[in-house]
């Protein structure tokens, strides 16, 4: 109980050290903000912290106020500290569009993070390049944000989900077998999700036996699971996320479908493991990062630093993102030593991550021509019983590069319109 | 194709066995006290969570037993400082004021216990189907239906010979009389409440071995309950029942065959329902109209 | 209008002058307080929104718990024009008024003769329909991601052009007058003849039923009026967003629309916007404070229903009444 | 041609029976009285013959015209207008108000978004008229809520004769009321009545009210008929008399 109240005391306590004294004057008076110290470089994160992304949202708030940490302990960007201003979008497209103009307008941030909806990502990515604002969506999946609603000033730190789908199929056709069956939440995410895995399965040679659409929100998939095992596959391929997945997967373990038929998925996270009671954890399923990386450089300090600040929850996928949004930002100004927008949107281009902030094995940069991160997947299997530490749940299998997974530059559909 | 669809429609039963249930407490407060009681999924999700926390103490039977009480107590303490103030004002206020509960239950449990699901784990004698025929028939849904069988014979039961339970229906079709006959309309409220919260927590208990249990899951429970209510006639309990039963079937089978609209479906019976027969399948003519 | 602001008629211009005023100078003393003119343009949709739902709430006595829905279709109706029809603003309202509007109308006829509570949870249940449907029918409305892209489009006023799109400042001015046109057209309507008969259901049912005011019908022209301004006030909150998503239908969303006009007063014209500003402005500052903000709105539902049942305009009121 | 016609209508709830077999024909500026012992079916009886409540058995006509299955606002339209045992009006909108929308109803301009100032001009002198005729010149700025009985009562009335009805029902207009309202209540009638040549018909259980105004008394008990006749004829009667007794025994 504690826990969560601290984290809750944490968020205004950050919003008051991260930019010195000046928070606090906005706490106290938040609508004459004219009284603010103007020496801090603000920046701000939108993300839904209630609603059904609340968890995966707030670590990843974690994420970002751990790398505004860092930085501030480290002289700043350009020798300003950094101030974070923090915004829920309440899973809400015009809450979230709202915040989005407060912190461009009012705030007059310099950067923005966000959103885990990639609906919402698209939404404020239109507000901020309105306003010609650098912004990394975080944690919005949909293909579109580096695809065909790409903006010159948007970069994107998650997977595409075509690249989550060509990490993953190669292994569990070879492992699991040829005829593959969906279970596919309906909505873009979900479409995008099997249309790229079906044409990796297509490529392979194997046949698709059926998709299940699954309405977003669906409690009770037992009809789809009935309909799905009478079709005898050989994999079930379980694609909704969050709480359905959890729903999901709970009700195929107590089926017992697990056992007759292969299960996995494409993006599994450790948020929705850890939800799950331990028949559920099973198949094979992509990580968009994980914390157990024996050997490789910046890992365990990154965990053990996060663990302090998280009330000993190791970090996850988006306790990463959040981290790596974060510090791209002020690495790429302390780089090009400036804030202007279209200069740093220009250098993010290519740029290479170092070690102590990809905290992975393979290159990790961002491609300059549809702006998405080329970051590697973590692919494996669930564990049912945790290989020691409790929140160790998944065994990577292999690490693939981003490079590897992504599609080509010229099939993303993206092109990049710069301002004169 | 019909044993698919038979064994949607058993599907579906089961599925609506536990609408009914929710429905049910849902009714019970709404006929009495005039509440349509928006907080009834955060009461659910309070049982659940309830329920995740008592499991390593008490087991999951003892969870299953102590956690509804301990809902139904948190329900009476709201109920006695808040909802009590708005009864016989226009329904307007009673509404508002449990939306804002929902609110608070449902910000209240991501305080307490965090944003992320909890693993809630049922015994494993539970966790298996029952045969491979029949593989989504598994023992604890079949469990889930027997739990909610008693339940609702035992609800009948007191409400037809205990004083309460007849003073609870005399209240439902004429409180005023029921008051001027002397009867504390006051605490006949009040209990009736807790039971209705008391159900809310036993589904919220029953949710959590098949659901993720999750601050948000309450409220995605709480439209096919409403749905149930009107479909089979508010004031009606067994209306409540076979609306809860029907409207399980029809989303079942719809997934089936047109799974985007398996939600919709409810809302679309709900229409017919309403258009042929206003009052719902087994409402009174003239109540609350 | 006398009866609903039961103030002397000169105090009465004086204070209607001063809303004007401070709307129409809204951009320029906003930012002083620390506001921002996109809150401003949100503010008055909002609560030309929760004037609606008072329209039949406050006047008729008649409460829809799923108004959101028209809201919604009005966002959807305007948004599809933008997006697939013809790059037009006012079409766009147009079209987006007449979709929410005339969906009302026919559920209305369905619905119009239950009451109270029951009325409100078939308006619940109704809502969600539509709700569902902008959900799941992702071809048509992009689903949960929302119905995207689409942008305002500059309007052409013969000699000039007004860009709405990029000058956020000519933008509030144009919600402000398409504001000003639904609320002349509510006073107006309040004030006529079918305006009192709204307040007669309102203030007793049977005895207008007994006067020979056919009440279902009265109710159902009243809850299709509102509609239609709900759905209106819909369009111009797509033209905010540049955006229309499904939660803009939910009942969640309603249940804030009842807020507004509850907490500002449900009783007086103005209540409603009142409400919104407060509401609104309450939630952005919350939030950016805590992420548990939702207890605190929570408690606001809570403190509102027990104490200031009147609103904050019916609680000034009282006093001055008592003093 | 007599102006209500009620041929053996019945009304039963479930297996209570509230009006059983009742016959009555009012004519052309009568003033009827309806009394009875409580629980006699009086109000049940009024509520028929306005479409409150349809009746299981039996016929109503109107004016030659049968309006047994119509609602009770196309009742209204045909002439029929009533008060209620327990007042009805408008509590937060003034007399003034009240009045007006009952005339602006009555002028079949409910409907309108738009007043001539011609047809305002008339309904305001009209509604100024019914204010002098109710008494309530002094009041008719204040909310009808805050009145006190009797002057909401007579607003009732007002609102009930803005509709320029061909017959008035009155339910109980002086329950609850003191000495004084009574007198003045009564009086209101007595004028209306007389003067107005309305016709009306009354439930009353005030029987100095019903001695002193009704030209026919009709005595209804458990539902059933029990008597009809002029005042003298009614006191008379021994059934009325043993039923009054019985209940009071």
């Amino acid at each position: 109980m504690t826990k969560r109240l601290k984290l809750g005391a944490v968020d205004s306590r950050a919003l008051i050290k991260a930019g010195g004294v000046a928070g606090l004057a906005q706490i106290a008076a938040p609508f004459v903000w004219s009284a603010r110290a103007a020496d801090t470089i603000k920046v701000g994160i939108i993300d839904p912290f209630t609603g059904v992304y609340a968890a995966v949202a707030q670590n990843e708030l974690i994420g970002v106020k751990y790398a505004v940490e860092q930085i501030n302990a480290k002289g700043g960007v350009l020798g300003r500290p950094i101030e974070l201003l923090v915004e829920d979008s309440a899973n809400d497209v015009g809450t979230g569009v709202q915040k989005a103009r407060k912190l461009i307008e009012r705030d007059g941030i310099q950067f923005l993070i966000g959103d885990v909806n990639s609906g919402i990502a698209l939404a404020i990515a239109q507000v901020s390049n309105e306003k010609k604002v650098l912004h990394i969506v975080s944690g919005g999946h949909t293909d579109g944000i580096t695809g065909k609603d790409c903006h010159w000033n948007v970069y994107r730190v998650c997977n595409t989900t075509k690249m989550e789908a060509n990490s993953v199929a190669e292994l569990l056709f070879n492992k699991y077998g040829k005829k593959w069956h969906f279970i596919t939440p309906d909505y873009a995410f979900g479409h995008t999700l099997q249309e790229a895995a079906q044409a990796d399965l297509k490529k392979f040679g194997g046949t698709v036996t059926g998709n299940e659409l699954t309405p977003l929100g669906t409690t009770d998939f037992s009809a789809y699971l009935i309909k799905a095992r009478a079709a005898n596959p050989d994999v079930l391929l379980v694609l909704p996320q969050g709480l359905d997945m959890v729903n999901c997967l709970k009700q195929v373990a107590q089926f017992g479908i697990d056992k007759q038929i292969h299960v996995a998925g494409l993006q599994q996270e450790l948020e929705s493991l850890e939800a799950m009671p331990p028949e559920a954890r099973v198949g094979i399923w992509m990580f968009e990062w994980y914390w157990k990386q024996p050997g490789v450089p910046g890992v365990e300090k990154f965990v053990a630093d996060i663990r302090q600040r998280s009330g000993g929850k190791v970090p996850t996928a988006r306790t990463w993102f959040g981290y790596t949004s974060m510090m791209s930002y002020a690495l790429v100004a302390n780089q090009a030593k400036t804030l202007d927008g279209v200069t740093l949107a220009k250098a993010l281009g290519n740029f290479e991550l170092p070690p102590e902030v990809k905290l992975q094995p393979n290159k990790c940069y961002y491609r300059a021509g549809d702006h998405q991160l080329m970051t590697s997947a973590f692919v494996g299997e669930a564990l049912t019983k945790p290989a020691g530490d409790p929140e160790d749940l998944f065994k990577v299998d292999t690490v693939i590069p981003g490079d590897k997974t992504s599609p080509p530059e010229s099939e993303t559909g993206c092109t990049l319109q710069w301002p004169a | 194709m019909t044993q698919l669809l038979l064994f949607n429609i058993t599907n579906g039963l089961i599925i609506g066995a536990f609408y009914v249930l929710m429905a049910i407490g849902l009714s019970l407060i709404l006929n009495l006290s005039n509440v349509i009681n928006f907080a009834h999924g955060g009461f659910l999700v309070v049982g659940g969570y309830i329920a995740y926390t008592l499991e390593p103490y008490l087991g999951f039977w003892g969870a299953l037993i102590v956690s509804p009480f301990l809902t139904a107590i948190i329900g009476l303490a709201v109920e006695k400082t808040l909802i009590s103030r708005v009864y016989g004002r226009d329904p307007l206020y009673s509404l508002l004021l449990t939306f804002g509960l929902a609110f608070i239950l449902e910000d209240g449990t991501r305080v307490i216990w965090g944003a992320n699901g909890k693993p809630f784990t049922i015994p494993a004698a539970l966790a298996q189907p029952l045969s491979n025929q029949f593989f989504f028939i598994t023992s604890y849904r079949l469990f889930m239906v027997a739990v909610v069988a008693v339940t609702i014979v035992l609800l009948f039961l007191l409400l037809r010979y205990t004083r309460a339970g007849v003073r609870i229906r005399a209240g439902t079709l004429d409180l005023e009389t029921v008051s001027a006959l002397g009867v504390n309309v006051r605490a006949l409220r009040s209990l009736n409440f807790a039971v209705g919260i008391f159900l809310a927590g036993l589904s919220g208990v029953l949710a959590a071995g098949q659901l993720g249990l999750e601050p948000t899951m309450g409220a995605g429970l709480l439209m096919p309950s409403f749905i149930a209510i009107i479909v089979g006639g508010v004031g009606s309990l067994t209306g409540t029942l076979v609306g809860g039963l029907l409207i399980g079937v029809a989303s079942g089978v719809t997934a089936v065959f047109f799974p985007a609209a398996s939600e919709a479906i409810m809302y679309v019976l709900m229409a017919v329902v309403l258009l042929v027969r206003p009052r719902g399948l087994f409402g009174e003519e003239g109540m609350l109209t | 209008m006398k009866q609903l602001l039961k103030l002397e008629p000169r105090r009465k211009v004086a204070a209607l002058a001063a809303i004007w005023a401070a709307l129409m100078a809204a951009p320029f003393w906003m930012p002083l307080l620390g506001g921002y003119t996109a809150l401003g343009t949100r503010v008055l949709v909002l609560g030309l929104a929760a004037m609606s739902v008072n329209f039949l709430l406050g006047f008729t006595g008649v409460l829809s718990f799923g108004h959101a829905a028209w809201f919604g279709i009005g966002a959807y109706g305007c948004g599809m024009i933008l997006k697939y029809i013809a790059l037009s603003t006012p079409l766009g309202i147009l079209a987006g008024t007449l979709a929410g509007g005339i969906a009302g109308a026919v559920l209305g006829a369905l619905i119009v003769r239950r009451r109270g509570v029951y009325f409100a949870m078939v308006t619940i249940a109704f809502g969600q329909v539509f709700y569902y449907i902008a959900f799941q029918w992702s071809s048509v409305t992009g689903g949960d991601d929302g119905l995207r892209p689409f942008y305002r489009q500059p309007l052409h006023l013969g000699v000039a052009t007004l860009d709405i799109l990029n000058n956020a400042v000519a933008f509030y001015y144009f919600v402000l007058v398409c504001f000003a046109l639904a609320v002349a057209a509510m006073a107006f309507i309040l004030r006529s003849p079918f305006g009192r008969t709204m307040l007669a259901i309102r203030e007793n049912e049977r005895r207008a039923r007994f006067l020979g005011i056919p009440v279902e019908l009265h109710i159902w022209i009243a809850f299709t009026l509102s509609c239609f301004f709900m759905a209106y006030a819909g369009s111009l909150y797509a033209l905010v967003n540049n955006f229309a998503d499904p939660r803009g239908l939910h009942y969640s969303q309603s249940g804030d629309f009842v807020m507004m006009a509850v907490m500002g007063g449900m009783r007086s014209f103005w209540g409603p916007l009142l409400g919104a500003v407060v509401f609104v402005v309450f939630q952005d500052y919350v939030s950016s404070i805590t992420i548990n903000w939702q207890i605190f709105i929570g408690f606001l539902f809570v403190l509102v229903v027990l104490f200031f049942p009147r609103g904050i305009l019916g609680a000034i009121r009282r006093t001055v009444v008592a003093s | 041609m007599s102006l209500l016609q009620v041929k053996n209508v019945s009304k039963h709830f479930g297996s209570l029976v509230a009006v059983n077999n009742i016959s009555m024909t009012v004519e052309p500026g009568e003033l009827r009285a309806i009394i009875g012992p409580n629980g006699a079916g009086k109000t049940t009886f009024f509520n028929l013959i306005t479409g409150f409540f349809t009746p299981n058995t039996g016929r109503i006509i109107f004016d030659g015209r049968d309006v047994t299955d119509l609602l009770p606002a196309r009742r209204v339209w045909c002439g029929i207008a009533r008060t209620f045992q327990v007042t009805e009006v408008f509590p937060e909108l003034t007399v003034r108000e009240n009045l007006r929308i009952s005339v602006e109803v009555a002028s079949g301009m409910r409907l309108r978004a738009w007043l001539s100032q011609t047809d305002d001009d008339k309904i305001r002198a009209r509604v100024r008229e019914l204010i002098e005729m109710g008494g309530l010149a002094g009041k008719a700025d204040r909310q009808v809520g805050e009145l006190s009985h009797g002057d909401q009562r007579a607003t009732e009335i007002m609102m009930a004769l803005a509709l320029k009805p061909r017959l008035l029902l009155l339910d109980e207009p002086t329950a609850g009321m003191g000495d004084q309202e009574t007198y003045e209540i009564t009086q209101l009638i007595r004028r209306l009545h007389r003067d107005g040549k309305l016709t009306i018909v009354l439930i009353e259980h005030d029987m100095r009210v019903v001695f002193h105004l009704a030209d026919r008394i009709m005595v209804l008990d458990q539902g059933k008929f029990l008597a009809e006749g002029t005042p003298p004829e009614i006191a008379a009667n021994k059934a009325v008399q043993t039923a009054y007794l019985g209940q009071a025994a």
